[in-house]
C-alpha cells in the first residue's frame, strides 16, 4: 500500500507536522484537564484524544493514502462494533433508575 | 505476519526468495499482509474496547471516586509517557519510509530508537507502579485509600471500595498495554536483526509496514489511556 | 438411488495423504488439508469426551432423586459438558474442519493465506484442549459454562483460573481461524471468482470469521478479568466493592451471544450446499441468501441482553433488545425459505448429506421458532433458565449445527479420503440420530414450560417431572448410537471404501475439480472461473456427460 | 404413573392467564409456520424426486416472494413482541399498594420476612387476592425467585434489591425453585408458597411473631444511633426521613432521583454516592456492620414513617428542607402536609 507513496514526494515534512500537532495536543489535553470545564472536561479530553488518534492512524498508519477501500472499511466496522458495545451496554446503565 | 517474511522454497520463482509458494505474486502476498495485521488491530480494537466498557460503567457511578484515585496517579509520569511514545510513533514512520527508500542507515538508526524509546516507556511505567505500591494503591489486602478528599469537594472523602475499583482497572489497563508494549519490543528486536542483515529492500518490506501499524495502534491506545486514567478531574 | 460413483482407480496420483509420511510431516504440516484432518480428530475426541459427560447427566436425571452421582460432582459434568461441546468442539467443528479444508478449494486457492499461523491456531487449540483436559481430571469447574461472577470470583472454590486461560487460549485458536478465512476470501480468490460467484458456503464462512474476530476478544478480556479478580483479588465485578454482577453478564453475552452463530452459520453453508447439490439447482435466491449470513452476523451482536431479562436490567433495555432479537430471527427465516424454494422443480436425491440437511431443516426451524417465544419478554420471564431454553439452544446447536455437520462430513467424505461411505449405513445414522435428537430434546420444552430449572441433579420436590426425563434419558440413548455409527462407518471406508472419483456426486465448485483426495497444491493449474455458482444447469445438460454417470 | 405426567403448569396468579394466553397464540403460529414449511418440504420432496431423464429446472429467484416472506414474518412477529412487551410491563410494575415482603436469598435457602413481623425459611405464605410485592436481596451470589404456577421469575442479587409481584388466584402449595444456578445445592433450594383463604392466613399470621418489621427497624435506628441526626425535628445532621419514601430527592451534585428502597438501602450503606443537598457528608458507612436482614428492616421503618399516602400534586422533597433554616418548624409542616397535601408551605425552600 504505502509503497506507492514512496514514489511521490517525501513525506518526511508531513510526519513531523503530525508529530508537533501530537505534542501539542498533549500539552493542550494536560492543560484543558487542569481548567473547570464542568461537565465538558471528559468531552474536551476524549474529543483531543480523538484527533491525535485520528491523526496516527491516517497518517502515521496511512490510512489516508491506503490504496484500498478495504482498509478503511476495516478500521470503520472495527469503530462500529466497539460503539454497540459501548453504546448498548450504557443504554442499560443509564435507564436502569428510570423504572 | 511472520508468514510474509519466511525464506520458502519454491520452483518458478527463484528470483524472489521472500514470495511464498500459495501466492501469485508479490502484490497478493503483500496485500495479504496488510489486511491480515488490519484485521488483527480490528479484534485489538475489541479487546481493549471490553475494558473501556467496564471502566466507563464505573466511572459514570462513582465519578468522584474516580476523580480523587486518578488525582493520586503521577501525571507529570503519565504525560511524558504520551510524549514517549509520540516520539516512537515518528521514528517508526521513519523507519517505514526508510526501508521503503532503501535507506538503511536511517532504518537501523530509527528502529533502535524505537526500541529505546518503548524501554523508556517501560521503565517509567515501573517508577508509576512502584509509588503505587509503595502508597498502598494495589488492590489487595494492604490497599489503603483513607481520607483522600474529592476533587472539587472540600471535607468529602473517597470511598476506599470503590477507589479499589478504580485501581483495579488501572492496573488491568495499563498492565495489558504494557504487555502490548513488550510485544511489540519483540517484533521490533526481530526487525532490527533483519534490518542489520540488509534483508529489507525497497520491493520487500511489508514486515517493517506491519510491524509499524501495530506499534501505531498501541500507542493510540494509549493516546486514550492517558486522559480516562490520569485526567478525570485535575482542576485545582 | 445413490448418486454417488466410484471409479476404478488406474495407479495411486499423489495426493496431500500420500505425498509424506510420518508423524512429523503432519505436526508440522502447513497444509490446510492436513491441518483440517488434525482438527478432525481433535474436536471427534473431544465431541465424545463432550458426549460422555451428556451421557451421565441424562443418566442422573433419570430418577428424581440425586443418587447417580453427588451435587458437586452433577454441577461439574454439565459444566465441562458445556465448556467443551462449545469451546472445544462447536465452535471449530465445520469452521476448523470442513472450512479449513473447503475454503482454499472452493475459491480456487493454493492454502490459506497465512498457511503457518492456520498451524499454529491448531496448537493453540491442542494447548486449550489439554489444559482443559489436566483441569478436568485435576478437580474441574462447577460454574456452568457461563461463569456468571461472583459466583465464579469470590465463591466456588473450583479451577475456574485454569479452566477461564484454557478457553482464552483456545479462543485465540478461533480469532486466527477468523482471521486466515476473512483475508484469504479477500486476496485468494481465483481469477474469474467475484463475490457473486462465490459458494454460499463461503459467504456463511465468511459471516462467521466477522463474529469471530470481533465478538471473541471481548469473552478474552472478559476471562482476563475474572481471572484477575479471583487469582489478584482485583475488585472489578465484585457487589462487596461496589462491582456490578450484571457488567460480566453484559461483557459475556456480547461474545456468548453471537457465538451460537458462530456454530450455526457454517453449518447453514453447508446445508445450501447440500440442498443444491441433492436438488440439482441453482440456490433459490442467491443473494438474498448471501446477504442474510451477513446480516445474522451483525444483527448478532445486537441481541445479547436477551439472555437478561430478568436479571435485572432495565425494563427499557429489554424492550429494545427483545425487538432487536425478532430482527435477528428474520434472515434465519429468509434462509429457510430459500432452501425451501430451492427443493421446488428440483430433480431430489435422497443420498446421506440430503437426509442430514433434510433434518437440519425440520429440526433448525423448530429451534428457531421456539426463540421467538424466549425473545417475547412476557414469555421469557417464565420459561428462561429452565428446560425450555435447555431444549431450544440443543436444537439450534445439534439440531442445526451438528447435523449440518455430519451432513457436510458425508457430503466432502469422498473428497477429503478419496473413499465412499457405505451408503445404506449412512441413512440408516441419519434416521437414528434424527429419531434419538426429537425424543431426548422435544420433551424437554413441555418439562421448561412445566417451570423445571435447568441445572437441577436433583428433582425429589418435583417428581412429576420424570416421566418426561426418562423419555429424554432414552432418547439420548439412541443419540448417542446414532453419533457412533459414522465414526465406525467413516474408519471402514477409509480403508475397505470404494475409491472415490473426482466428483462423485457430480456437483458444482472448484473442489470438485480437482483429483479426490486433492494434491497438496490444490489444483494442477491455477483454475480460472467463467460461470456461476450451482451451474447444475451446465453439469446436467444431456451434451456434458461425458463422464458416465451411474443413476 | 400417568397422574405423574402433566404437561401443563398450574395456573395460580392473575398473570398466569395473561401469560398462557400469548404462550397458547405463539403456539399455533409457530405451530402453523412449521406446519407448512415441514408440508411444503415434504411435498416439494417427494412431488419432485429424481426420475431419470427428467431434470430440474431452474429458478433464479424472486425479489417479490423474498419481500413477501420477509414482510408477513415480520409483521407477525412484531404481533408477538408488543404483546409480548405489554405482558412483561406487567410483571415489572407492581401496584402501589401492594403487601410488602423482604427475602434475602442465600447459598443455599430463602428467607422471608413479612411487614408483620412473620419469618419464614423457605416457605412463603399468601393470602389469596392480594396483591404481594416481594423486594429481595442475596447475601452471596445470584439466585433467582422462580414460582412457575405463577408464571414470575426474577434475578436476586447480591448489592441491590430486585422486585417482583403477584396476586395468587388458588389456595394451594406451588413450587418455589432457585432458578439462577448458585452452587453446590442449588437444586436444594427450592421452597413452597403457601396461598391460603384469607381467615387462615389471617390465623397464620397471629401466630408467634415478633412485632412489625418497621418497629425492629425503628429499635436497630435507636441502637445504631440514627436518630441523633435523623431527627424528626429541623435540627438534625442529616435529613429528616419522616415522608420521605416515594419522592423525589434533589442531590447535592444537582441529579434528582426518587428516593425508592434501592436508594434508602445506598443511602445505608453507601452514604456518601448520592448525598442529599444541603448536608455535609458526615455520615458514616454501615457496610459490614448491618446483615441484609437490619437494612431491609431499617427500610421498612423508613417506609412506614412515610406511609401517608401522597397525593399527586405533592411530589416535592418537601421533608428535605435544609436544616439551616431556622424558621421552619417542620413538624407542623407535616402535619400540615398530611392534611392538606398541596399545601406545601416549604416548597420554596426545597431549591
Amino acid at each position: 500500500m504505502s509503497a506507492h507513496s514512496s514514489a511521490t514526494s517525501s513525506p518526511l515534512k508531513g510526519y513531523f507536522a503530525v508529530w508537533i500537532a501530537l505534542l501539542a495536543g498533549t500539552g493542550l489535553t494536560v492543560y484543558a484537564a487542569t481548567l473547570d470545564l464542568a461537565p465538558y472536561n471528559a468531552a474536551v479530553a476524549l474529543g483531543i484524544a480523538t484527533i491525535k488518534a485520528t491523526l496516527v492512524a491516517l497518517f502515521f498508519m496511512h490510512v489516508w493514502h491506503a490504496s484500498e477501500k478495504l482498509t478503511k472499511l476495516v478500521v470503520i466496522a472495527a469503530l462500529f462494533f466497539l460503539l454497540l458495545l459501548l453504546g448498548l451496554t450504557m443504554s442499560d446503565y443509564a435507564t436502569r433508575l428510570w423504572s | 505476519m511472520p508468514d510474509s517474511t519466511v525464506i520458502g522454497l519454491h520452483h518458478e520463482e527463484e528470483h524472489r526468495p521472500e514470495l511464498l509458494h500459495h501466492f501469485a505474486e508479490p502484490q497478493q502476498q503483500r496485500d495479504a499482509a496488510s489486511l491480515g495485521m488490519w484485521v488483527f488491530l480490528g479484534t485489538e480494537v475489541m479487546f481493549f474496547g471490553g475494558l473501556f466498557c467496564a471502566y466507563l460503567v464505573y466511572r459514570r457511578w462513582y465519578f468522584g471516586d474516580f476523580a480523587a484515585a486518578s488525582k493520586s496517579i503521577n501525571m507529570g509520569l503519565g504525560a511524558t509517557n504520551t510524549a514517549v511514545l509520540i516520539c516512537s510513533s515518528l521514528t517508526v514512520v521513519l523507519a517505514v519510509w526508510a526501508a521503503q527508500t532503501a535507506r538503511r542507515t536511517l532504518l537501523i538508526g530509527s528502529l533502535a530508537l524505537t526500541m529505546l524509546l518503548g524501554l523508556a516507556f517501560l521503565g517509567i511505567k515501573a517508577v508509576e507502579y512502584k509509588d503505587k505500591f509503595e502508597e498502598h494503591h494495589v488492590p489487595g489486602a494492604s490497599f489503603s485509600f483513607d481520607h483522600v478528599e474529592i476533587p472539587g469537594h472540600p471535607g468529602e472523602y473517597a470511598n476506599p471500595r470503590h477507589a479499589q475499583m478504580f485501581f483495579s482497572l488501572y492496573f488491568v489497563m495499563t498492565g495489558l498495554h504494557a504487555l502490548h508494549m513488550i510485544v511489540g519490543l519483540g517484533i521490533f528486536l526481530w526487525l532490527f536483526i533483519m534490518a542489520w542483515k540488509g534483508r529489507f529492500t525497497p520491493e520487500w518490506n511489508t514486515p517493517v509496514e506491519i510491524g509499524g501499524l501495530y506499534w501505531h495502534f498501541v500507542d493510540i491506545v494509549w493516546i486514550y489511556l492517558f486522559p480516562l486514567l490520569y485526567l478525570i478531574d485535575r482542576h485545582p | 438411488m445413490s448418486m454417488a460413483t466410484a471409479i476404478p482407480q488406474p495407479a495411486e496420483r499423489e495426493n496431500y495423504l500420500n505425498k509424506e509420511y510420518g508423524v512429523w510431516s503432519w505436526l508440522l504440516t502447513t497444509d490446510h488439508k492436513r491441518i483440517a484432518l488434525l482438527y478432525l480428530i481433535s474436536i471427534t475426541f473431544f465431541f465424545f469426551i463432550g458426549g460422555f459427560f451428556a451421557l451421565l447427566i441424562r443418566l442422573e436425571l433419570l430418577t428424581p432423586a440425586g443418587d447417580l452421582v453427588q451435587a458437586d460432582t452433577y454441577n461439574k459434568l454439565f459444566t465441562m459438558h458445556g465448556m467443551v461441546m462449545i469451546f472445544f468442539f462447536l465452535i471449530p467443528s465445520i469452521p476448523a474442519v470442513l472450512g479449513n479444508f473447503l475454503v482454499p478449494l472452493m475459491i480456487g486457492a493454493k492454502d490459506l493465506a497465512f498457511p503457518r499461523i492456520n498451524l499454529l491456531s491448531w496448537y493453540l487449540y491442542i494447548i486449550g484442549g489439554v489444559m482443559m483436559l489436566h483441569c478436568m481430571l485435576t478437580g474441574g469447574v462447577d460454574t456452568g459454562w457461563t461463569f456468571y461472577a461472583p459466583f465464579s470470583t469470590s465463591f466456588t472454590n473450583t479451577k475456574i483460573v485454569e479452566a477461564g486461560l484454557a478457553i482464552f487460549v483456545a479462543g485465540f485458536s478461533s480469532i486466527l481461524t477468523g482471521l486466515n478465512f476473512v483475508v484469504t476470501i479477500h486476496r485468494m480468490r481465483a481469477p474469474g471468482m467475484t463475490w457473486s460467484r462465490l459458494p454460499l458456503f463461503i459467504w456463511a464462512h465468511y459471516a462467521t470469521s466477522i463474529i469471530q474476530l470481533l465478538g471473541t476478544p471481548v469473552v478474552a478480556v472478559t476471562i482476563v478479568l475474572v481471572a484477575a479478580e479471583r487469582a489478584l483479588h482485583l475488585g472489578i465485578f465484585d457487589p462487596k466493592l461496589g462491582g456490578d454482577p450484571l457488567l460480566f453478564q453484559h461483557l459475556f453475552w456480547f461474545y456468548s451471544h453471537p457465538a451460537v452463530y458462530i456454530m450455526i452459520l457454517p453449518s447453514m453453508g453447508v446445508v445450501t450446499e447440500i440442498i443444491a447439490c441433492f436438488s440439482r439447482k441453482r440456490i433459490f435466491g442467491y443473494h438474498f441468501v448471501a446477504f442474510s449470513s451477513i446480516a445474522i452476523a451483525v444483527f448478532g451482536f445486537l441481541v445479547w441482553a436477551h439472555h437478561m431479562f430478568v436479571a435485572g436490567i432495565s425494563v427499557y433495555s429489554a424492550l429494545v433488545f427483545s425487538f432487536l432479537s425478532y430482527a435477528v430471527a428474520l434472515p434465519s427465516a429468509i434462509k429457510v425459505f430459500n432452501w425451501t424454494a430451492t427443493l421446488y422443480k428440483g430433480s431430489i436425491h435422497y443420498d446421506a448429506p440430503m437426509l442430514y440437511a433434510f433434518g437440519f431443516l425440520g429440526l433448525f426451524t423448530i429451534g428457531g421458532l421456539t426463540g421467538l417465544f424466549l425473545s417475547a419478554l412476557g414469555i421469557n420471564v417464565h420459561v428462561t433458565d429452565t428446560y425450555f431454553v435447555v431444549a431450544h439452544f440443543h436444537y439450534i446447536m445439534v439440531g442445526g449445527a451438528v447435523m449440518g455437520y455430519l451432513g457436510g462430513m458425508h457430503f466432502w467424505w469422498p473428497k477429503i479420503s478419496g473413499r465412499l461411505y457405505p451408503e445404506g449405513w449412512a441413512r440408516l445414522a441419519a434416521l437414528i440420530v434424527f429419531i434419538g435428537f426429537n425424543l431426548t430434546f422435544f420433551p424437554q420444552f413441555v418439562l421448561g414450560y412445566m417451570g423445571m430449572p435447568r441445572r437441577y441433579y436433583d428433582y425429589s420436590h418435583m417428581p412429576e417431572f420424570q416421566v418426561l426425563n426418562v423419555l429424554s434419558t432414552a432418547g439420548a440413548t439412541v443419540l448417542g448410537v446414532g453419533y457412533l455409527l459414522p465414526m465406525v462407518y467413516f474408519l471402514w471406508s477409509m480403508r475397505y471404501g470404494k475409491p472415490a472419483s473426482d466428483n462423485p456426486w457430480n456437483a458444482a465448485g472448484l473442489e470438485w475439480k480437482t483429483a479426490s483426495p486433492p494434491p497438496t497444491f490444490n489444483f494442477d493449474e491455477e483454475p480460472v472461473v467463467t460461470w456461476e455458482a450451482y451451474n447444475y444447469e451446465e453439469l446436467d445438460a444431456p451434451h456434458s456427460e461425458e463422464v458416465p454417470v451411474a443413476r | 404413573m400417568l397422574n405423574n405426567f402433566p404437561l401443563w403448569p398450574q395456573q395460580a396468579s392473575t398473570l398466569a392467564p395473561h401469560v398462557d394466553a400469548l404462550y397458547i397464540f405463539l403456539l399455533i403460529v409457530t405451530g402453523m409456520m412449521a406446519l407448512l414449511v415441514f408440508v411444503v418440504v415434504i411435498f416439494f420432496a417427494a412431488r419432485f424426486r429424481h426420475r431419470p431423464g427428467v431434470r430440474a429446472e431452474q429458478i433464479e429467484g424472486s425479489t417479490a416472494l423474498e419481500i413477501t416472506w420477509s414482510a408477513i414474518p415480520f409483521a407477525i412477529f412484531m404481533v408477538i413482541f408488543a404483546w409480548g412487551a405489554v405482558v412483561y410491563f406487567k410483571e415489572r410494575t407492581p401496584p402501589a399498594d401492594a403487601t410488602e415482603v423482604y427475602v434475602v436469598a442465600k447459598q443455599w435457602m430463602w428467607k422471608v420476612e413479612h411487614a408483620e413481623g412473620q419469618r419464614e425459611i423457605n416457605e412463603l405464605h399468601v393470602p389469596v387476592g392480594r396483591d404481594v410485592k416481594l423486594i429481595m436481596t442475596s447475601q452471596d451470589v445470584i439466585h433467582s425467585f422462580y414460582i412457575p404456577a405463577f408464571r414470575i421469575k426474577q434475578d436476586v442479587l447480591p448489592g441491590r434489591y430486585t422486585v417482583e409481584w403477584f396476586r395468587a388466584t388458588k389456595p394451594g402449595v406451588y413450587h418455589l425453585f432457585c432458578a439462577e444456578y448458585c452452587g453446590t445445592q442449588h437444586s436444594g433450594m427450592v421452597g413452597s408458597i403457601i396461598v391460603q383463604e384469607p381467615a387462615q392466613y389471617e390465623a397464620w399470621m397471629n401466630g408467634g411473631s415478633t412485632g412489625p418489621l418497621s418497629a425492629t427497624g425503628e429499635k436497630i435506628f435507636a441502637e445504631l444511633g440514627c436518630v441523633t441526626c435523623h431527627r424528626t425535628d429541623t435540627q438534625g445532621r442529616g435529613p429528616n426521613l419522616q415522608g420521605v419514601f416515594g419522592k423525589p430527592v434533589r442531590l447535592e451534585d444537582g441529579r434528582t432521583v426518587t428516593a425508592d428502597e434501592n436508594y434508602l438501602r445506598e443511602c445505608i450503606l453507601d452514604p456518601g454516592a448520592k448525598r442529599v443537598k444541603g448536608f455535609q457528608p458526615i455520615m458514616p458507612t454501615f457496610q459490614g456492620l448491618v446483615s441484609e436482614e437490619q437494612v431491609n428492616a431499617l427500610v421498612a421503618y423508613i417506609k412506614s414513617i412515610s406511609a401517608a399516602k401522597p397525593a399527586a400534586g405533592a411530589k416535592t422533597n418537601a421533608s428535605f428542607a435544609t436544616p439551616r433554616d431556622p424558621n421552619q418548624i417542620q413538624a407542623q409542616a407535616d402535619v400540615k402536609a398530611q392534611a392538606q397535601p398541596n399545601a406545601q408551605p416549604n416548597r420554596s425552600q426545597v431549591q
